[in-house]
């Protein structure tokens, strides 16, 4: 399976996303923003960091830059494409996923772990998951709190769009499990075709028991069925 | 412009000093030279009233491969790993703006480390701010810690350790200290002296703006009318150039282009440039009109003494500088030759073709003032506390005042708004004795942190130096690391006066005596002198940031009790010193007495004991008795784990409450299976260790024998309350 | 009943009502580094004759208060106690 | 000679340069959790009459354009295409 993970100026998990690729043996490469021409890959991946800074809004610019085209031009053609934090805002701001990221409701950079909830895993970002699967996953971020208006919430919901919630130990859903305030605990989207998923938490974070623990292998063992 | 007596009071400078400058230029100055000399002759470049006292601390060992001297300090890790790292004070700047002093500290200290070839690894930090109750304190501990957070989140170097402490010495002054711990090839370490004639020096980075000119206020006033606009302005904190910077600086560093590099830190331009001829014994003469400038009209004294972040100086092998451009052009950065090394061993300031000024390199650094400052020995008090005579207070209701007071309670609140994981190899996080850094793609780690005791070594500044110094030893050792060296950063207030210079020479003294014992040399660090204000200075406040290396991974050990029925076996002697306890501290208000003695054998035996056992893999978890004492130490490894514990009552003791809540150092807490309980008390008795077995942990609570027995959950509840409410 | 109130107290409320909007720039000579950005990545989008542009922040504050100069008064206070850092950033107060 | 025509060359530059002003807000139905925080801090510090308080964005920007329509219709490109997310915001250009 072939991978690429496209690298702004300001990613910074760009190395930690390879190393989990390369670890599930995925055929990997470094795109970096400026090229115009991507590789023929299966996933493209946009990783999580401060692309720009983030100055302006998060994602803002990296959505305006040369290798987006490229991106949105494969996504719409099917490729999956899985953004991570950072690249879950890319997403947003480039239109691909619906909705946005405001800021946390504490307006405080957040770093933890959470638990999070599987709810859809009959997509090929999550097959290997069970569903309601319970993980214990690291976020990182300043703008996790997703906010869409009600006319695409209900999409979501109606068509098993919402990836992951934020949850308890024990899988509940309740505004104590929500670290950032997000629109009805999520934490993660897809796209109406299923080949796009933008989630805030950290999968490559959770692939290695020495670090956290390997809550995040099956999202890349699921790609590769 | 005539350079009046007004003129060089503003630069900082005394008469005495202006002076030598006469006789060293065998001339007056121009305000340029003038500026240049008040900046590099600064307490904070020059080190004119530290110098002497630290050439005194151990700095050789073989396990150190560049002492202080550098922009940061280099240890040997084995193989061809190395370990960069130095820590930074940023307290003023910090105090006048919060957020960007934090970031801006943060952001110069990781310059020190990837100037040196290598790419950071781990951020830490050591705050100290004055009383809760003081009205500015908490939008100060707000900003800081978002500062903080704020650069290193965004570059991307996890921040995993460091420490936050409240003392209203502090009021009017706080204290930011930044520390960056670094990895590179022991082959590929980068070094700021210059080699060679006529090579390009290379300004990158940023382009230079008004920020922070010292002294400028007043002399740039009478070039221009409108004062308000030319006021020097704060610097602010740009992390997201600094990453380019740090990434285009790292790709240069792959090939051998670069002959040195500095960054560009306090004094900007003028030390950069200096030091890096200084070491060389050359001279380097610049074109100031090729300085980028972010603003219009910029002169060469403000370009001179700017202290615009995020910008770098080169000095490049012939024919490198294309390949060098193209470099920094990607990572879409300046990239301007600025001037050449020269000759003549001074620094030439050239500006639209004219020279505006020259100065003996000399003049500047080595002829630089020192002084054997006036300082006399600490007053000690020798009272004791009589504790019989104090009110009586329930065992528990002590422990519940100190976990949840400000200064002990669980900082959570503050290293959740620092990413701890980016880069994937934070083994321990914040919260434990010391961080875990894996070395990326190997098996081995580093375990690092930062220590003070300000209030010990206000009382007993001997003491307190060595206090500081064991207490960071035995937190590496806590986590399985073997101690290889420590950087320093010496907080202290106006060292005119005697009795702070006292504090100074004494502190330095018994952390010179800790680290040539223990073999634990000093390889970096910085001094930050006139902490306070008129007539208030802070308490000594020297901060110790050590790092240790754990040779495989997954011997590192945490302080988290993992399992029911161990044994807990506290390993050192105790005797109950409560004198400057923070049991008397929170619920007497008495700060009066001495801190307890350190004993550097008992140190030292006991904690290479503990490292011995935790290598044969016959801990479970351990941790360090501390602040707080043994009840304390007890409670945060049941905290946060599921297991809490029983102590039994020591029989023949004379004071229950000395002996849970007194300070006495050099002990451990181990938690052990029972299965290797005899291994572990075997190996104790043949080294003469002297230990105790003082109960076993236990599911759920927390309970003293005939005492006290409280949940774990309440405990929890009761460490961490404070920020929520504050 | 209950709706005749609302309606009641929505109508009183709108008459104390005053609306202010704050302006907060940084200071010039002070570092912008999102302004910085945002104008690299517009040239580079094509827009050449963009000389500079800087970035700051806006509110839009409504309070209950009847007399202007009060209100304004009180507006200011937030700006100086909360909204605005003086020492990098200038403000300016429009009623609307 | 140089200095003359450095100035001259000034003159010209601020004959042609134009300022403008944006303003960005949120939209009404979206949330502002920075306003919400700020509205509650400030509540807590006593200002007991603020009834609402939105947080938004504010650009002054530079031109190199003689005729302010052309200048203005630039602007609103640079909104639409970089400074304003147009699902979540609104947008108000004025000349300075
Ligand atoms: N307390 C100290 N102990 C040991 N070395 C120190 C101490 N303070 C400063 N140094 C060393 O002196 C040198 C100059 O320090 P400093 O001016 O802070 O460095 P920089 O120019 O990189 O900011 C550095 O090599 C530093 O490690
Ligand atoms: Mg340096």
């Amino acid at each position: 399976m072939k991978s690429s993970v496209i690298v702004f100026p300001g990613s910074n998990c760009d190395r930690d996303i390879a190393v989990a690729l390369n670890k599930m043996e995925f055929k990997n490469q470094m795109i970096w923003h400026k090229e115009t021409t991507l590789p023929k890959s299966d996933l493209i991946v946009i990783p999580g960091g401060f692309s720009y800074g983030d100055y302006l809004r998060s994602g803002a610019i990296a959505g305006k830059s040369a290798i987006i085209n490229e991106v949105i031009k494969s996504a719409n053609a099917g490729c999956l494409v899985l953004g991570i934090c950072n690249g879950f805002q890319i997403l947003t701001e480039t239109g691909l996923l619906k909705g946005t990221l405001l800021r946390n409701k504490n307006l405080k950079f957040i770093n933890k772990d959470v638990n999070i909830k599987v709810i859809n895993n009959k997509t090929k970002f999550s097959s290997n998951y069970k569903k309601n699967q319970v993980l214990k996953i690291n976020i990182a971020h300043n703008e996790g709190n997703y906010f869409t208006n009600s006319d695409h919430l209900k999409d979501l919901k109606n068509n098993n769009l919402i990836a992951f919630q934020y949850c308890d130990e024990s899988g509940n859903v309740n505004e104590q499990s929500n670290p950032n305030g997000a629109l009805e605990n999520i934490a993660g989207i897809y796209n109406s075709n299923k080949n796009i998923l933008g989630m805030m938490p950290h999968p490559e974070r959770m692939i290695d028991n020495y670090v956290s623990n390997t809550d995040g292998i099956n999202l890349f063992s699921s790609l590769l069925n | 412009m005539k350079i009046t007596n007004k003129i060089i009071e503003r630069h900082g400078l005394k008469m005495s000093e202006y002076e030598r400058i006469q006789k060293l230029l065998k001339r007056d100055p121009n305000l340029l030279e003038l500026g240049i000399f008040s900046a590099m002759w600064n307490e904070h470049c020059s080190y004119k009233s530290s110098r002497l006292h630290l050439k005194k601390l151990p700095t050789k060992g073989k396990q150190v491969i560049q002492g202080p001297g550098e922009n940061a300090g280099v240890i040997d890790i084995g193989e061809d790993d190395a370990i960069v790292f130095k820590i930074e004070s940023h307290n003023h700047p910090s105090y006048i703006e919060p957020y960007q002093g934090a970031a801006t500290g943060v952001g110069g200290i990781l310059r020190d480390v990837f100037t040196m070839g290598a790419r950071p690894i781990a951020l830490l930090n050591s705050i100290h701010f004055g009383s809760p109750s003081h009205p500015k304190t908490k939008s100060l501990l707000n900003g800081v810690v978002s500062g903080i957070g704020g650069y290193g989140n965004c570059i991307g170097i996890p921040t995993v350790a460091g420490e936050t402490k409240f003392n209203k010495t502090y009021n009017e002054n706080i204290l930011v200290n930044a520390m960056a711990v670094g990895h590179v090839k022991k082959d590929k370490i980068f070094y700021s002296k210059a080699k060679g004639i006529n090579k390009s020096v290379v300004y990158v980075g940023s382009k230079t703006g008004r920020d922070g000119i010292h002294g400028a206020s007043m002399a740039s006033a009478e070039f221009n009318e409108d004062t308000e606009e030319k006021k020097p302005t704060v610097q602010v904190g740009d992390p997201f150039t600094e990453k380019l910077l740090m990434e285009a600086c790292l790709e240069l560093m792959r090939d051998d282009s670069i002959i040195a590099i500095q960054d560009m830190g306090a004094a900007g331009l003028t030390s950069s440039s200096v030091e890096m001829a200084s070491k060389g014994s050359l001279g380097i003469e610049l074109e100031l009109e090729r300085v980028p400038c972010r603003e219009e009209n910029m002169t060469p004294y403000e370009m001179m003494l700017s202290e615009s972040q995020e910008r770098m100086l080169i000095i490049l092998e012939d024919g490198k500088e294309n390949y060098a451009r193209n470099i920094f052009k990607k990572w879409d950065l300046d990239f301007v030759i600025i001037g050449k090394t020269t000759e003549s061993k001074n620094l030439t300031l050239k500006y639209e073709g004219k020279l505006v000024g020259e100065i003996p390199i000399d003049a500047l650094s080595s002829n630089a003032p020192i002084y054997d400052r006036k300082w006399v020995k600490k007053k000690i008090n020798n009272d004791k506390i009589d504790i019989k005579s104090l009110k009586k207070i329930k065992i528990e209701d002590a422990l519940i005042k100190i976990l949840s007071s400000p200064n002990n309670s669980s900082k959570r609140w503050v290293t959740e708004q620092y990413d701890q994981m980016v880069m994937c190899d934070t083994v321990q996080r914040s919260g434990s004795d010391a961080a875990v850094i894996r070395i990326h793609k190997k098996n081995k780690a580093i375990a690092v942190t930062v220590d003070s005791s300000a209030n010990y070594c206000k009382s007993h500044p001997i003491t307190g130096g060595k206090q500081i110094v064991c207490e960071n030893w035995r937190n590496l050792i806590s986590v399985g690391a073997k101690p290889l060296a420590i950087t320093n950063c010496l907080n202290f207030g106006n060292p005119e006066k005697k009795e702070i210079m006292g504090e100074f020479t004494e502190c330095l003294q018994g952390i010179k005596e800790a680290c040539e014992f223990l073999d634990y040399p000093v390889v970096s660090g910085n001094v930050s002198f006139y902490n306070g204000t008129n007539q208030k200075n802070i308490f000594p406040t020297p901060v110790v940031g050590g790092v240790g290396l754990i040779n495989k991974c997954n011997q590192t050990i945490g302080h988290h009790f993992k399992n029911e029925n161990s044994f807990i076996i506290l390993l050192g002697k105790t005797f109950g010193h409560i004198e400057q306890s923070c049991f008397l501290r929170e619920n007497y208000y008495i700060l009066e007495g001495n801190p307890p003695t350190v004993n550097l054998k008992n140190e030292k035996n006991n904690g290479e004991m503990v490292l011995t056992l935790i290598n044969k893999n016959l801990v479970e978890s351990a941790h360090d008795v501390s602040e707080g004492g043994l009840i304390v130490a007890l409670s945060e490894m049941s905290i946060g784990s599921k297991y809490g514990l029983k102590i039994e009552k020591q029989k023949n003791l004379r004071n229950l409450t000395q002996y849970l809540f007194g300070e006495d150092q050099g002990r451990y807490l181990l938690e052990i299976k029972e299965e290797n309980l005899n291994d572990t008390v075997k190996l104790l008795k043949n080294s003469n260790i002297y230990y105790e077995n003082i109960g076993n942990t236990q599911k759920d609570y927390f309970e003293i024998e005939g005492e006290m027995k409280l949940s774990i959950n309440d405990l929890f509840k009761i460490n961490n309350q404070w920020y929520k409410s504050y | 009943m209950r709706l005749i109130s609302e309606k009641l107290y929505q109508l009183n409320s709108r008459k104390n009502k005053l609306k202010f909007s704050v302006t907060v720039t940084l200071k010039k000579d002070v570092l912008d580094p999102q302004g910085n950005v945002v104008q690299n990545t517009l040239t580079n989008l094509g827009m050449n004759n963009l000389k500079s542009i800087r970035q700051g922040k806006f509110f839009e504050i409504d309070i209950d208060e009847k007399d202007p100069k009060t209100a304004e008064k009180k507006i200011n206070e937030m700006c100086e106690k909360l909204l605005v850092n003086l020492i990098i950033e200038n403000y300016k107060i429009d009623k609307l």
